[in-house]
C-alpha cells in the first residue's frame, strides 16, 4: 500500500456525502430473505444468489467495491473510517448479504494476508466484481471445534496435490465457486505442523457437494466429499506444511466476521435478526405490549442489542490501536453469540402460546417458534462460544491452556475416540 | 419419572416401550413426518389395547387402572412418549375419556366406548384457562332443544385426527362443555404448522353447529370445575411427557460426550462441560420430582395440585427447554440439523411448554395463590 | 440396631399424632434469629444457644429427642418416615436450629459410622440431651475446596497426640463445646493418605478461637489457631491415616445437612429464607403486589421453593433405596445453592430502589440488600457448588476426573501457589 | 473507561488516582466506616482543587473541563471512584454544581463558588423519573414572594456532608426546582443504613422550609428537562463508577485464580472457572463500551443519549451486580468476609444499581422508547 501513501486520502465525511448520494439512487430496499438465508426451493435462493452477484457488480461499477482492500487489486484503498461511513449510509438498504462472510472475510482477508500476488491479481478484483463467491473448506464431520485436526489429506503428485477426504457446514458451498481448504500433507508430525491451505475451485470432478438439511428446513448448509481431487501447486496458500500459519488468521478473520473493515454491509443488518423491531412486532401482535412483562423483556432485548453495538464499537477501536488484545475479537463473538440466544428466546416467551404452532399468514409469529428451535446457531458458527471463552481465558487472561493429548504427537497417533483407532492417510 | 414403580406399573410400562420401538421407532416417525396423522394405521388401537386409553376411565365405562392412581399410571405412558417422540392423541383423549367417564349420558357412553378401544380419537378444545392473553372464543347458545356453536379454537391437538370433539364454550350461564362429532355440518378443520414434527395440530371453526342437548357434558353453565380439572390433567402429561424428552435428549448427549473426541480428549473430559452436564442433570433430577408430585397431587385431587401443577409446567417449560438446547450446544453443528435424533425431542420439549399455559402464565398463577394465601393468613 | 429389630416399631400415624399433641403443648413459636443467626451483640447470641439447648433438652425428656439414633444411645432406634412426620408436625414452630448442622449432622453421623463405643455412649446421649453442640475443624486458610489437602499437623507423643495449625469458617465454635478435627499425620505419603480424625474439645488451652466477621456484620464463623494442643489417642476417629475413610462420609454426611434423617427440625424451615411469604412481603410493602413482574417473580421464587421440596424428597427417597446414586445428595445441594441465589436476587429486584438503603423501621424490606449482598453464601457453605457439579458429573455420570497434582505424590511436595514452596510439619 | 485518553485527561487521570491512593485508600476507609462523612477533613478540597468539581461548569462561572467534553473528563473521575471505592459527594456535587452553571442568579452563583472550591457539597434530591413506583413526595408552593417545601426525599447521598441542597419539588404548574441551605429551618436529616460502607445516605425532612425566590433553579414548573438532565448526568456517573469497581473486583479476582491452589493446581487452571472468568470478561467488556458511549451521548446532548443511558444503567446494573458475586464465590469464604477488598466493590456496585433506576426501571423505558419509535415508524 505504500504507492498509495503518496495520495491524500478523501475526507471520510467528504466520501460518506458521496457515498450517500450514490447509495440512495442505486441501493433499493432490502428483500425479504436476504438475512434469514432461508428460501422454500432452491430456483428462488440461486436468484437471490445471483441478485447478489449484480449488488455487488453494481457496488464495484459505482466505484465503491472493496473500500479497505488495496488499489493494487481493485479496491479503493481506504480506511476503516471510511467502510464505517459506508455501512451506516447503506443503514436499511439492500447489499449482497451472501457475499460478506466467507467471501469478503475470512476468505478475501486470508488471500490479502497470504495469497501470492499471482493467486491476489487473479481473485480479488474477481470477488469484488461478484464473479466470485468463495467458501470454507474448514469444518470435517467429527471434528467439531478442533478444525486444527483436519483428517483431509493432500498428497504431493509432481506439481499437483490429490486431496481426499470429507469437508462439512460449508456455508452455500452448492452454489459458491471457490473455496479454502485446509488438508493434512504430513501425519508424522504434531497436529499444527503438517497442515496446508490450497485454493479449490468448487464444482469440479471429484468434489461432490451435499445439502444439509437444518432444524428450519434451510438446506444453504453442505457437506463435501473430495475423491482424488487435483489442485496446481500454484494454488497452495502459504507454505507447505505452514497450513496453521494461515489458519490462525483465518480464525482470527473468522472471528471478526462482520465487524471486519473488508466487510460492505448496512449497519445494524445481521444485529440479533430478533432484535428490537421484531421483538415489539410480536408483542403488537399478540396484544402484548402494554403488559409490563413483555416491556421489561423487549427493554432487554434493545438493551443487548445496544450494548452489543458499542462493545463492537469500542473493539473495532481498541484492537488495531494495540489498547486491546489482538484477541479481543473472541469477546465480540462470545457476546453476540450469547445475546443472540437470549433475543431469540425473548421473542419467544413473548409469543407466549402462540410460539408454538401458527398459520402461514400469522405475519411475525410464524416464525419465531422455528428461531427458537435454531436459536444455538448464533453460538456456534464463527467458532463456538466455547472456544470464545477458551481464546478469552486463555490468551487474553494468559490463564494455563487446557492439557491436550494431541501436542507433541505424530497426528496420526492422537486419540481421536473411544472406539477408533488412528486414520492415516490413504 | 417414579423411582418406584409396582410389577404391574412395571409390566405396563415394558409393554408401553415395547410397542413404541416396534410401531414408531424414530426411523419411522422421520417417513411419517409429512402424513396427516403422524403414526400408521392400526398403532392407535394396539396403545388403546395395552390400556393407554382406560386408565382414567372407570371400570364401570369399562375402563380401569393399575395402581389406583389411574392419573400417575397414566403419566408412565406419557414419559414413555417423551422418551420416544411417540405420535398419537393421548393427552387429548385421555383429557376426553375422563370427561366422559365422570358423565352420564347414552351418548356420552357409546363415544367413549369407540375412544376406550382406539376406534375413535377425541380432542378438546379451548381448554386453557391459564392464557388469560387467549381467551377462548367460542360461545354456545340454546336454541330450544339444540345447542348452537360458534367461534374458533387453536391449537387443537389432532383435531385432524379425531372423532369426537369436547367443545368448551361460553354460554350465557358460564363455561360449558358438549361433545360433538366432528363430522357435524359447520365444523372446518384447517391444519396449523407446528414446531414438532411427530404431532399435528389444526385450527377449528364452528359455524352455527348444532348439536342436541344430549351431547352436554355436565351442566350448563356449570362446567368451570371440570374445565380446571381437565387442564390439570393434561398439564400433568404435557410434565411427565417433557420429563420423558429431557432424559432422552440428555443421555444422548451424555454418550455423545463420551464418544466424541477434541484435541485428543473426550468432550466428557472437559471441566466446562461437565459443569453444563451438572447443571442438567440436577433440572433433570427436579422436573422428574416436580412432575411426579404434580400426578400423584393431581391424582389424589390434593389441596396443593393447583400449585404443583402450575410449579411443574413453569419449571419444566423452562428448564426443559434449556437443557434441550444446551444438548444442542454441545452437539455443535449436527444438533442443528434434522439428520440428527436430537431434534425430535428439542421439538417435543418446545412446544410442550407453549400448551396448557406457558411457564410465565403458570408463574402468574403462582403468584396468585401465593399473595392469596399470605392475605388469608 | 439387631436387638430393635424384635420389637415392633410404632406406627408412623400414631407417631405423627403423639407427636403433634406434645408439640403443641411443648414447642412455641419460632423466635426472630433463630434461622438468620444473627444477633447485634453476643450476649444475646449466646442467650439463644442456651435456649436452643433447653429445647433440645425439651425434646429429649419428652421422648422425642434422636428419633432416628440407636437406642442404645439414648435414640428413639425409628424410621427416617417417623423423622419426616414429626418435622412436618414440628412445622412452624420452634426448634434447636443451631444444633441441626453440624452437631447432628455430620458430627454426630459420623461418630455413629466411625466412633468407638465408647466414644458413642459418651457424646450421642449427651447431644441428644443438649449438653454438647459440635463443630467441625475442616476447612483451613487457603484451602478452599481441598479439605482433603488439611496442613493441620497432628504428631504422636506417646498416647496423646500434639496438634498444630489453623482452621477456619467454625460456624459457632466460640461457643460450642466439641469438634470434629481433621489433620495430618503423615506428609510422606499422597495427599489422601495421610489424614487423621480426632476429637477436640472446644475450649482448652492452645486453642485460640478468633471471629470472622462477614458482609452482613455477622460474627459467627470463626477462625482457630492450635497450638500444641493435646488429644488422647482414645479421640482418635478411625485409624490412624485413614482419615480420608471418615472424610469422605463426613463430606457425604455434610451434603445430605438438613436432610438427613438425624435432624430434627421444622419442615420448611431453611427452605430458602427468601422464599415465598419473605418475597409476597417485600412486594406488599413496595406497593408492587399488582404488578405483573412482580407477580411473574413471585411465581418463580415459588416455583423454586416447591420443585425443590419434591426434589428433596425424591432424593430421600431414591438413595436409601439404592435407586439412585449414593452421590445424589450432590444434586440437592446444587439446586438448593442455585435456587437459593436467585431467591435473594429476586427479594432485591421486587424491592428495586428501596433495597440499597433503609431504615431500622423498614420492615421486610430492610434486610433485603444485605441478604442479596450475602446470597453466594448458599453456594459455600456445605460444600461449594463447583464441588457438588465435580461430583456429579464425575461420580453420577462417570465422566473423567479432573488431573489433580497431588494424585500419588507425597503431600510435602504438592504445589500449593505459585510462590509457596511446600510447608511441612513443624 | 475509554481506550484512548488525551494527554490531558491522561495527567489528570493519574493525579485523581494519586490522591485517593493518598487520602483514601481501603485501609484508611475502612478505619472511617462509621465516620459520619466516610472521608477525612481536606479530602474533598484536595480533590476539588485537582478539578473534580469544576468539570461541568462554564469557564465564566470558574470551571472548565479538558476535552471540550466535561461529562466525559468526569466519568475519568468516576471511573476511578469505582476502582477505588472512594468516597464523597461526588455525583451530587457534580450534578448541583452544572445546573447552577446552567442558571442565573447571584445567591446561585455565590453557592457555586463555595462548591466549586470544595469547601461546600451539595446535594439533590427528588431527581428520579425513572423510578415511577416510588413518586417524589416534595411539594413546592408559593406564598408572596416566599416558597414553602414540604416532603420527604429519599435516599439523598451525602445530604449530612451537604451545605446545600437542589430540591425537586412539585409545583402546581410542574417540577420546579430551588436551592436551599441545608440549615435552613424544618429540615431534618435522618442518616439511613446502606449497603455500601463508604457512602452515606440520608433522608430529609421538608416541614414549612421558607425560601426566597431568588433561590428558583430555573423557571417555576418548568424544571422538567432539567430534571431529566440532570438524571442522565448521574446516571451516566454511576455506571461509570460501578464499571471501575468491576474491572477493581475482576481484577483482584484473576489475581487471585493465578495464586490460589487447589488440588496442586492453581484455580486458574479449571476451565469450568476459566469460562466465567472469559463470560464476566465480556460483560466487563460491555460494561466499559455502553458507559463510555452513554457519557459521551449525554455530553454531546445527542438524540440518542436517553436510550444509552437506559442500556448503560439497565446492563451495568445486571451484570455488573452479577460479576461482583461470581467475583465472591470464586474467592470462597474469605469473598464473604469483612476482611477481604473485595466487599468494598460488591458494595458499591450493588447500591449502585439501586440509585437512578434499577434495571427494571431502565427496560421499561427502554420498551417505552422502542414502542414509540416503532409506532412512528
Amino acid at each position: 500500500m505504500s504507492a498509495e501513501m503518496n495520495e491524500p486520502i478523501e475526507d471520510v465525511e467528504a466520501f460518506r456525502l458521496r457515498a450517500r448520494a450514490w447509495i440512495g439512487e442505486n441501493m433499493g430496499p432490502p428483500q425479504r430473505g436476504d438475512l434469514v438465508r432461508y428460501y422454500p426451493d432452491d430456483a428462488e435462493e440461486l436468484a437471490a444468489v445471483t441478485r447478489d452477484r449484480g449488488l455487488q457488480r453494481r457496488l464495484y461499477d459505482g466505484g465503491f467495491a472493496g473500500i479497505c482492500f488495496p488499489r493494487a487489486y481493485g479496491g479503493l484503498g481506504l480506511t476503516p473510517a471510511h467502510q464505517r461511513a459506508f455501512n451506516e449510509e447503506l443503514a436499511g438498504r439492500e447489499f449482497p448479504s451472501r457475499l460478506t462472510v466467507p467471501t469478503f472475510t475470512p476468505c478475501a482477508a486470508v488471500l490479502l494476508d497470504f495469497g501470492t500476488e499471482e493467486q491476489k491479481l487473479r481473485h480479488i478484483p474477481a470477488i469484488l466484481r461478484g464473479d466470485e463467491i468463495w467458501c470454507q473448506l474448514l469444518s470435517e464431520p467429527g471434528g467439531g471445534s478442533d478444525v486444527a485436526g483436519a483428517t483431509t489429506s493432500a498428497v504431493q503428485d509432481g506439481d499437483h496435490w490429490v486431496i481426499n477426504g470429507s469437508k462439512v457446514w460449508t456455508s452455500g458451498a452448492w452454489w459458491g465457486d471457490y473455496a479454502l481448504c485446509l488438508a493434512r500433507t504430513n501425519w508424522h508430525v504434531s497436529k499444527h505442523q503438517g497442515l496446508t491451505v490450497f485454493i479449490v475451485k468448487l464444482h469440479q470432478p471429484g468434489l461432490e457437494i451435499g445439502r444439509i438439511e437444518r432444524l428450519d428446513g434451510s438446506t444453504e448448509s453442505c457437506q463435501e466429499f473430495l475423491t482424488d481431487v487435483r489442485v496446481p501447486d500454484s494454488d497452495r496458500v502459504g507454505d507447505v506444511n505452514e497450513g496453521w500459519v494461515v489458519g490462525t488468521r483465518w480464525m482470527f478473520h473468522e472471528r471478526v466476521g462482520h465487524n471486519s473493515p473488508l466487510v460492505t454491509m448496512a449497519a445494524g443488518a445481521f444485529r440479533g435478526g430478533s432484535g428490537e423491531p421484531y421483538v415489539v412486532r410480536i408483542a403488537r401482535e399478540g396484544g402484548q405490549l402494554d403488559d409490563p412483562r413483555t416491556r421489561d423483556l423487549i427493554g432487554e432485548a434493545r438493551t443487548l442489542d445496544l450494548v452489543g453495538r458499542h462493545l463492537l464499537r469500542r473493539l473495532a477501536l481498541g484492537v488495531p490501536s494495540g489498547k486491546l488484545s489482538e484477541h479481543s475479537p473472541a469477546v465480540g463473538r462470545l457476546f453476540g453469540g450469547i445475546a443472540a440466544v437470549r433475543q431469540s428466546t425473548i421473542a419467544f416467551e413473548i409469543a407466549g402460546g402462540a410460539a408454538g404452532t401458527w398459520a402461514e399468514d400469522d405475519g411475525a409469529t410464524a416464525d419465531v417458534g422455528m428461531r427458537f428451535l435454531m436459536r444455538q446457531a448464533a453460538c456456534m458458527g464463527g467458532g463456538t462460544t466455547e472456544i470464545s471463552r477458551n481464546v478469552i481465558a486463555e490468551r487474553m487472561l494468559g490463564m494455563p491452556r487446557e492439557p491436550s493429548m494431541d501436542r507433541n504427537v505424530a497426528f496420526r497417533d492422537v486419540p481421536r475416540g473411544p472406539r477408533q483407532t488412528a486414520t492415516t492417510e490413504a | 419419572m417414579l423411582l418406584v414403580l409396582s410389577p404391574d406399573q412395571d409390566l405396563f410400562r415394558d409393554t408401553t416401550v415395547r410397542l413404541l420401538a416396534d410401531r414408531a421407532p424414530l426411523s419411522r416417525l422421520r417417513q411419517l413426518q409429512t402424513d396427516p396423522a403422524g403414526y400408521e394405521p392400526g398403532y392407535w388401537t394396539a396403545g388403546a389395547e395395552l390400556g393407554w386409553t382406560s386408565l382414567l376411565v372407570s371400570e364401570a365405562d369399562g375402563g380401569g387402572n393399575l395402581s389406583g392412581d389411574g392419573l400417575v399410571d397414566l403419566s408412565i405412558v406419557a414419559y414413555e412418549f417423551g422418551r420416544h417422540a411417540a405420535p398419537g392423541p393421548l393427552v387429548d383423549t385421555s383429557v376426553v375419556a375422563s370427561a366422559l367417564s365422570r358423565h352420564d349420558g347414552e351418548a356420552l357412553k357409546a363415544a367413549l366406548g369407540e375412544i376406550l378401544s382406539g376406534a375413535a380419537a377425541a380432542c378438546c378444545m379451548g381448554v386453557t384457562p391459564w392464557q388469560p392473553n387467549r381467551p377462548a372464543t367460542i360461545d354456545i347458545r340454546r336454541d330450544g332443544d339444540q345447542l348452537v356453536i360458534n367461534g374458533t379454537a387453536r391449537p387443537v391437538e389432532s383435531a385432524g385426527q379425531a372423532q369426537y370433539l369436547l367443545v368448551t364454550g361460553n354460554a350465557a350461564e358460564g363455561p360449558t362443555q358438549v361433545l360433538t362429532p366432528k363430522a357435524a355440518p359447520g365444523i372446518t378443520i384447517r391444519p396449523l404448522k407446528s414446531l414438532d414434527v411427530t404431532r399435528r395440530f389444526a385450527e377449528v371453526v364452528f359455524q352455527d353447529v348444532r348439536v342436541p342437548a344430549t351431547a352436554f357434558v355436565g351442566a350448563y353453565g356449570g362446567a368451570a370445575d371440570e374445565v380446571a380439572r381437565q387442564a390439570q390433567v393434561a398439564a400433568v402429561l404435557l410434565a411427565a411427557e417433557s420429563v420423558g424428552a429431557m432424559e432422552a435428549a440428555f443421555a444422548m448427549t451424555v454418550q455423545w460426550a463420551f464418544d466424541r473426541y477434541s484435541f485428543g480428549r473426550p468432550l466428557a473430559s472437559y471441566q466446562a462441560l461437565k459443569h453444563r452436564f451438572a447443571d442438567m442433570k440436577s433440572w433433570l433430577e427436579a422436573s422428574h420430582a416436580i412432575s411426579d408430585a404434580a400426578a400423584a397431587a393431581v391424582s389424589a385431587n390434593a389441596a396443593d395440585a393447583a400449585e404443583l401443577v402450575s410449579a411443574a409446567k413453569a419449571y419444566i417449560g423452562e428448564y426443559g427447554v434449556e437443557l434441550a438446547q444446551d444438548c444442542v450446544q454441545l452437539h455443535g453443528g449436527i444438533g442443528v440439523t434434522a439428520e440428527h435424533d436430537l431434534h425430535f425431542f428439542l421439538r417435543r420439549i418446545t412446544l410442550d411448554r407453549t400448551l396448557y399455559g406457558t411457564p410465565g402464565d403458570h408463574r402468574q398463577r403462582l403468584a396468585d395463590m401465593a399473595v392469596g394465601r399470605e392475605k388469608a393468613a
